[in-house]
């Protein structure tokens, strides 16, 4: 069980063996991947600003009430800081368990936390040379509609 | 009068146009310190969808502000 | 969209090439895992019997059900057919969609019913050297106690 | 009395000792065929957790059995 914030591009595959387990009968995984749009307005990039240590030690006490919730035998998450291209993956979540219900459930619930919780905030880039930080209440006004969450 | 040091957050940090600034307060509370720095930089965001980190632990904004406290303000978190 | 049979290993990095969309921002699969252990007794291995024309049809179909019913942007399903040993990937969903919510259910949806509905069937060896079909009631009676399953 | 092409699969076909047979039948019906089968081979799956396919289609046990048909039994299912 670990979380981590990568200045990299994520490879997931060796998330995954990770989480190789001969108990396993079910192995859940969420990607979060950069659109190309977002609100309506045409998005050409991102960047995540990220504390760290706090997001870190966040995210391991998410994984842990996850395995304290549901029968799962283990859970990763990472997630990326910097500079994204479309299609780049920001997130990725990974479960494993011997019954598929549960590796769904605490999937979903550490996704859910980690957006909710976690000390990350995302500006977006628009074609037109605008951006602006997501979920941001000034940055909401300039564009004049409430903000959708992926 | 106590001296804190407070560190701005993504939107918080262009909005204030420094990453961080000592300041000297009356504030008993990390939460009536966030009025303050709201009121002098302009912050938008309601103070119930912010958070607060004192000495690198996530805390509540009734928390009492002690003197040499480094205070981090969180704008709205936008992960994945 | 598409549903097959293989004999040969699942390669999910291949299948996830197929979802690539710029419009989607979440990716959810699921595998199954061939596990040690299924109802409290030691698995050595299996063997998967399919009606191949038949499972093809019937997993088109519930992606098709799929697709209607959740905002997905598209969903893909491959089932193993033949022998498989521990921990190899006997079943591998993938769905991509705009938001979140959407792919977990779809997903979720689509695994419930190929379990449910392909007309597949698991003959379990065990390390006493006994074998058994799941989910059958004269292999069931001969151990004596209830199926359970992934 | 028709005659159809029966086919039976994973423990029925083990059961049965064959993967298939030709069948002379009075059976109404496919359900009545598999009553019939099932007596003959001692397959002990109750009726509704098995399925029944005609000519290569998924079928009800209500569907008519008409002469020449090719009809598949299937044991309870157990994908993933």
């Amino acid at each position: 069980m670990h979380c981590r914030i990568e200045t990299s591009p994520i490879d997931p595959d060796a998330l995954k063996s990770c989480l190789r387990d001969v108990r396993a009968g079910a192995f859940v995984t969420f990607e979060g991947w950069v659109r190309d749009h977002n609100e309506g307005r045409a998005v050409t990039g991102l960047h995540y600003e990220v504390h760290e240590r706090l997001a870190v030690k966040e995210g391991e006490r998410i994984l842990a009430e996850a395995l304290a919730r549901y029968e799962i035998l283990d859970a990763v998450c990472h997630h990326r800081a910097g500079d994204l291209t479309l299609s780049e993956v920001a997130v990725w979540v990974g479960v494993v368990s011997r019954h598929r219900a549960a590796a769904f459930e605490a999937c979903r619930y550490i996704i859910d936390e980690v957006k909710a919780r976690l000390p990350i905030w995302k500006k977006e880039f628009y074609v037109d040379g605008e951006s602006g930080w997501v979920n941001c209440a000034g940055c909401a006004a300039a564009h004049d509609h409430a903000h959708e969450r992926v | 009068m106590k001296r804190v040091a407070v560190e701005y957050f993504a939107v918080f940090r262009e909005q204030a146009g420094t990453a961080g600034e000592p300041l000297d307060t009356d504030a008993a509370t990390v939460g009536e310190l966030f009025i303050e720095c709201a009121r002098r930089h302009g912050f938008a965001d309601p103070r119930e969808r912010c958070k607060v980190a004192v000495n690198d632990e996530l805390a509540s904004w009734e928390a009492a502000l002690t003197d040499g406290d480094q205070v981090l303000f969180f704008p709205p978190v936008a992960g994945g």
